[in-house]
């Protein structure tokens, strides 16, 4: 059991920061904080697949480096879905800009009340 | 298999597109629709080219770059997409026509429209399970900006929820990617089956693989309970855009769902999987039932149609878990069926709140005196949509429930034809109201309008505020043409797409 | 018997329906709205009175339209049981127009046009129903007709016209979907629903079970419309509607067409010899019987003159399911009474819809000279308009008879 | 007893600070902590590049937007340091970590050389041939300009996206 979660820790903390992620989004009132808990849950995945890349006394996959060499593909995919999250992170940070213009609060249950009396 | 480079251009096309509307804000403001416009247009002949090529020669192929398919990222169309990449262009293209008057206007707003078309156009065309995401992402971030665009403070907090919830679908169907990547170490969609097959179909991977990939999507396909984004969003949003996404954003998703399950999966591994099925028949029937029951709960109009679409896409789902040609075939009907139905349904809300004022159920007694075209699309579309023969959206239904029948699934069989029951219960209490009572309550025509909260957003063309253009009624009065005509064309179109499903199935 | 291929059918269908659009159009002008009715319905009239001769010679008019879905043509065939309730309708619709014409100006009635165009719609979908030639063509103009009536059982937009409306949907609308899931089982155990004389020959082979499962559906689903108990309730309330749409379209066309349906399903589908050997041609003749009493004994206790009427209705239709019910129950046995059962039965389409037209028609004429329409007051209503009250009474006798002429 | 233990501690330390802090400015910093700890992660697993894009991304333009989002906005300031514990949320998400844990097993052991990720055809083709038909030493860099352009042209779109969706959110033209 033990062995089985050491020799795959980078799995266990990727589903540790799925689980925190989702946790944060759910759980916290204050929007900005469920934007951080969207990161936190994409940057569990990214994790995952960098991991999957890794060999054991690998070098990065620079061809003048000697072999073996981590793959390379995962890391192309990741460079890709860090710009994508960010993108994400951009737009929902001025979605709650304008939400806080139009009512003048980012606390989830404030809003849930202003609203109800639109 | 035919190789041809236009598979690159329907997605290249879109956002040069978008780019010029973009710019051309240097030369003047709200410039964007006539580009849009012409962007699109060029899309839809380019898309039609590609399908009338890809229904004639078969499954036109092209590997981005010049690299082989594994390597390099590959782009199919067959059948099914080349159905798919029309229905994109001609549903923007409709919604433009009818955006001219009532849409935001400004040239930002422009620029995502035809980002989400690149994006939806990406979707359909990839070959490669990253790619999708890459492209589903795309199109989740023009959908949230777009719901946004309305200058309601509800638009932004709707947008926000779509957002949030968009984002958990698309990165879990991320990382069900990964898991297939471990699993196979390839991402392109022919080559995954393949290796999947190798690996055997009980391997936990793989069928981690599948569950993650399957959620992600039902979320973005909004099945019950993964829907609860849809109503709001498409209820906040402004009429234009929320004729564009209910008509293409979950379709596309479902037609991603479809090509996913059978393309990379099979139906070899659903037969080995009974969870698998029972992941699939689950979504479908609770879908059907519970998005019509709170459909029926209803009584704004927009949210009401939203929870049609949960019930709708059941149907869909249904399709994909009978799994067999005519179902699918069925699918491919009902996803262009409902795009028009639900597309039209919503942008007549809109004509009608334009005209009238009127958005609540109860506010639509007596609609037909006050707009009798609205009414009257609203009546025929409705008819459609609770499938009516010889509407197109009984043709769905019946290729479905066919499907059903021959593969003996006699609850989903059921719960198919009875829908139809459902469907009816929400609408006729709209119909009633709108033909058989007088109207109560005297509504001012919508002067809060849905501009993008432009600063100087008084500009209304020059007209005044209640009327509503010829644009905004040609698009809805094709929508109800389409909805009717379409359905005698079902046969022939479903012969030519026989290979196509027959090919996706093998 | 051959087919000539030809548009008469189609044409004899459409005619009316194309008229809702220079009915709709011509909103302004009553005199030339009226005019395209009585235009569409002598049009009518001929059209099916052309393809009479052909049908006594044994030949039948057919066209054919392509496929529709998988398993199922478009195709529309003018037979000889098909043209006994087109031809039924479309007299009917003729003699009905020029009576809606002064009953809707008598009353002063309100949406005139709405009530002309889904009139002419209905009409169209009962003729389409006449001449389906399979079980998918037949639902297709079984919803049509669902669709075309409900604006005219909801016409006066009272609260009581609404709920019936409701009702009315949810009823018919059920019974469609019934047929629905029987058409569908058909297809899967036959592979076609294309109407066959003496039954579909895949069916005979088929799983029994699903066999008598979809002759259910479909008998229960077409039972909606031909008000056989406890699928009934609805045509009472539906007599809210205006009296020429009771006497048309909840005395003929409408009724008729869930009385036709089963009479197809029996006859063309399964075929008489299949419905002895599955056993529920007995089943089906028990609950005519049960609903055939039962609705005399009701229309004995109602008040309310087209109520009364509508309870006659239940009940005589029964007759025609009866018919055709025994016919099947007894095929096994003597051809001869199964024969006479059949015949006896179809031919209480045209006599009930004749006799029962003019019942209506009578109601109707006192309503719009006196408002009360119960039949306690009518002793009063005969001397008020005596000679009103004097042709109500004559088709009373006829109508007694009526239960046994056909068969004897 | 290596420094990948004490490392995703660290990473899982910060992650839970930003759960629980119910300060938003201190779950920002906690956050951008956060993203640090994960640009070395990406060192330590040798994917230099990605390491470098998340510290200027991850922790460098996130943390700016976060910030001036507040600035923009409120920073509430409570009474209470530590959020109160949501058990519902708590409940979703032991439950989606228990549901993955279970497929762990099933997973290849990390930095075993024979994975399928690193042994499939794709992998070694894009070691081997990148450079001579590429003509780039850095795999990475040719993979995402050549093999998979077309990610990289939809990671361009999508940046633009983000720009052009940011004006449409907030209202705004685009050269006023």
């Amino acid at each position: 059991m033990m062995d089985l979660l050491v020799s795959r820790d980078y799995y266990v903390a990727t589903f540790l920061l799925l689980g925190i992620g989702t946790y944060v989004m759910i759980a916290s009132r204050n929007l900005v904080k469920k934007v951080i808990g969207m990161n936190i849950f994409q940057t569990g995945i990214f994790l995952f697949f960098i991991a999957a890349a890794y060999v054991e006394g690998g070098n990065p996959p620079v061809l003048t480096m000697d072999a073996p060499h981590v793959s390379p593909l995962p890391h192309v995919l990741i460079l890709t879905a860090i710009v994508v999250g960010v993108a994400l992170t951009a737009v929902a940070l001025g979605m709650v800009v304008r939400i806080y213009a139009e009512y003048g609060t980012l606390d989830e249950e404030t809003l849930q009340e202003v609203r109800g009396s639109e | 298999m035919a190789v041809s480079d236009l598979a690159a251009l329907v997605v290249a096309l879109p956002i040069f597109g978008s780019l010029v509307a973009f710019l051309a804000a240097l030369v003047r403001s709200k410039s964007g629709w006539p580009v849009a416009v012409a962007a699109t247009a060029a899309q839809l002949a380019v898309t039609v080219t590609l399908a009338v090529r890809a229904f004639g020669e078969g499954t036109i192929t092209y590997v981005v770059g010049g690299f082989e398919a594994p390597y390099g990222i590959e782009l199919v169309v067959d059948g099914l997409t080349g159905t798919m990449l029309v229905l994109i262009a001609a549903v923007s293209l409709g919604v433009l026509a009818y955006a001219r008057r009532a849409g935001p206007r400004s040239n930002p707003f422009y620029a995502v429209f035809m980002l989400l078309v690149a994006g939806l156009t990406g979707m359909s065309v990839t070959a490669d399970l990253f790619n999708m995401y890459v492209f589903l992402e795309i199109t989740g971030l023009s959908a949230y900006a777009l719901v946004a665009s309305g200058d309601r403070g509800r638009s932004a907090v709707a947008a926000l929820k779509y957002l949030l919830v968009g984002t958990v679908g698309a990165s879990l169907f991320l990382l069900g990617v990964g898991y297939a990547y471990i699993d196979t170490g390839t991402l392109n969609m022919a080559d995954l089956a393949v290796k999947l097959a190798a690996n055997g179909y009980t391997a936990t991977l793989t069928q981690t693989a599948f569950a993650l990939i399957v959620v992600g999507l039902f979320i973005k396909v909004a099945v019950f309970p993964l829907h609860t984004w849809q109503p709001d969003a498409y209820a906040g949003a402004p009429d234009t855009v929320s004729g564009l996404i209910s008509a293409l954003v979950s379709t596309v998703a479902a037609y991603a769902l479809l090509r996913v399950v059978f393309t990379v999966f099979g139906t070899a591994f659903l037969d080995a999987n009974p969870f698998a099925h029972a992941l699939l028949v689950g979504g479908a029937i609770i879908s059907i039932l519970l998005g019509s029951l709170l459909a029926v709960s209803q009584s704004e109009v927009k949210r009401m149609l939203a929870y049609s679409s949960v019930s709708q896409f059941g149907l869909i789902v249904a399709a994909i878990s009978i799994g067999n040609v005519t179902a699918l075939t069925g699918a491919a009907v009902h996803l262009v069926g409902h795009a028009i139905m639900k597309g039209g349904l919503f942008l007549t809300a809109g004509l009608v709140a334009t005209e009238t004022g009127a958005r609540s159920v109860d506010e639509y007694e007596g609609l037909v005196k006050r707009s009798p075209v609205g009414a009257g699309v609203f009546g025929v579309l409705a008819v459609a949509m609770v499938g009516v023969p010889p509407t197109i959206g009984f043709a769905g239904k019946w290729y479905i429930a066919v499907g059903a029948a021959e593969a003996g699934s006699w609850t989903l069989l059921a719960v198919i034809v009875g829908s139809t029951l459902l469907t009816l219960a929400y609408f006729a209490r709209l119909v009633e109201r709108m033909f058989f009572r007088e109207p109560t309550a005297d509504l001012e025509p919508a002067v809060e309008r849905a501009d993008g909260a432009l600063p100087d957003g008084g500009d209304l063309g020059g007209s005044d505020p209640g009327s509503a253009s010829l644009g905004m009624y040609a698009a809805v009065v094709a929508a109800a043409v389409l909805a009717v005509a379409l359905g005698f064309a079902v046969f022939g179109y479903g012969d030519v797409l026989q290979s196509t499903i027959e090919a996706l199935l093998s | 018997m051959t087919d000539i291929t030809s548009l008469r059918p189609l044409a004899a269908v459409l005619v009316s329906a194309v008229a809702v659009v220079p009915i709709l159009a011509s909103y302004r002008r009553p005199n030339l709205r009226e005019g395209w009715t009585v235009l569409a319905a002598v049009c009518k009239l001929g059209l099916v009175a052309s393809m009479v001769p052909a049908a006594l010679r044994g030949d039948v008019y057919v066209t054919k339209l392509g496929p529709f879905v998988p398993y199922i043509d478009l195709t529309l065939r003018a037979d000889a049981l098909g043209l006994l309730f087109a031809l039924v309708a479309s007299t009917l619709w003729l003699v009905t127009s020029f009576y809606s014409i002064g009953y809707m100006r008598g009353l002063d009635e309100h949406s005139q046009t709405r009530y002309f165009a889904a009139f002419a719609g209905s009409v169209s979908s009962a003729v389409g129903v006449a001449f389906a030639s399979n079980l998918v063509v037949l639902y297709l103009f079984y919803e049509l007709l669902t669709v075309a009536t409900y604006p005219l059982v909801a016409h006066d937009e009272t609260d009581e016209a609404r709920a019936a409306g409701r009702k009315y949907l949810a009823y018919t609308f059920g019974g469609g979907v019934a047929v629905l899931g029987g058409t569908l089982l058909v297809v899967h155990l036959a592979g076609t629903t294309a109407f066959t004389a003496g039954g579909i020959a895949g069916l005979a082979n088929s799983d029994p079970t699903l066999a008598r499962v979809a002759f259910a559906l479909l008998v229960t689903g077409f039972g909606v419309k031909a008000a056989l108990m406890p699928l009934h309730s609805w045509l009472p309330d539906a007599m809210v509607a205006p009296t020429p749409v009771s006497g048309l379209l909840h005395a003929v066309a409408v009724v008729k067409s869930g009385v036709f349906g089963v009479a197809r399903v029996l006859l063309d589908v399964f075929g008489i010899d299949l419905v002895a050997e599955l056993g529920v041609g007995g089943v089906l003749a028990a609950v005519a019987a049960f609903t055939l009493l039962t609705a005399s004994v009701i229309a004995l206790r109602q008040d309310n003159l087209k109520r009364r009427l509508a309870f006659s209705t239940v009940s005589q239709l029964s007759y025609i399911v009866l018919g055709i019910a025994v016919g099947g129950a007894a095929a096994l046995g003597t051809g001869d009474a199964a024969k006479w059962a059949l015949i006896g039965g179809l031919l209480h389409i045209p006599a009930h819809a004749f006799m029962k037209l003019t019942l209506f028609f009578c109601a109707g004429a006192s309503t719009s000279r006196l408002t009360p329409t119960t039949s306690r007051t009518w002793p009063a209503s005969a001397s008020a308009c005596p000679s009103r009250w004097a042709r109500s009474q004559s088709p009373q006798p006829a109508w007694r008879a009526s239960r046994w002429s056909p068969g004897s | 007893m290596n420094v990948e233990l004490p490392l995703l501690a660290f990473v899982l330390g910060a992650a839970l600070a930003t759960a629980v802090l119910r300060d938003v400015l201190g779950a920002i910093i906690a956050f951008a902590t956060y993203s640090l700890g994960i640009a070395v992660v990406w060192v330590v697993l040798q994917a230099p590049d990605v390491g470098l894009t998340e510290a200027a991304v991850g922790a460098g333009v996130t943390t700016v937007l976060f910030l001036l989002t507040i600035a923009k906005t409120v920073r509430p300031s409570g009474e209470r340091v530590i959020e109160r514990l949501d058990w519902p949320a708590l409940g979703v998400s032991v439950l989606l970590v228990g549901v993955l844990l279970t497929t762990l097993g099933a997973l290849p052991e990390i930095g075993s050389p024979d994975t399928a990720v690193l042994t499939s055809e794709v992998t070694t083709y894009y070691l081997e041939n990148a450079y001579s038909e590429v003509e780039v030493k850095n795999a990475v860099t040719a993979v995402l300009a050549a093999y998979r352009g077309f990610d990289t042209l939809g990671e361009a779109v999508v940046v633009y996206s983000a720009g052009v969706g940011l004006l449409v959110v907030l209202g705004k033209e685009v050269f006023a």
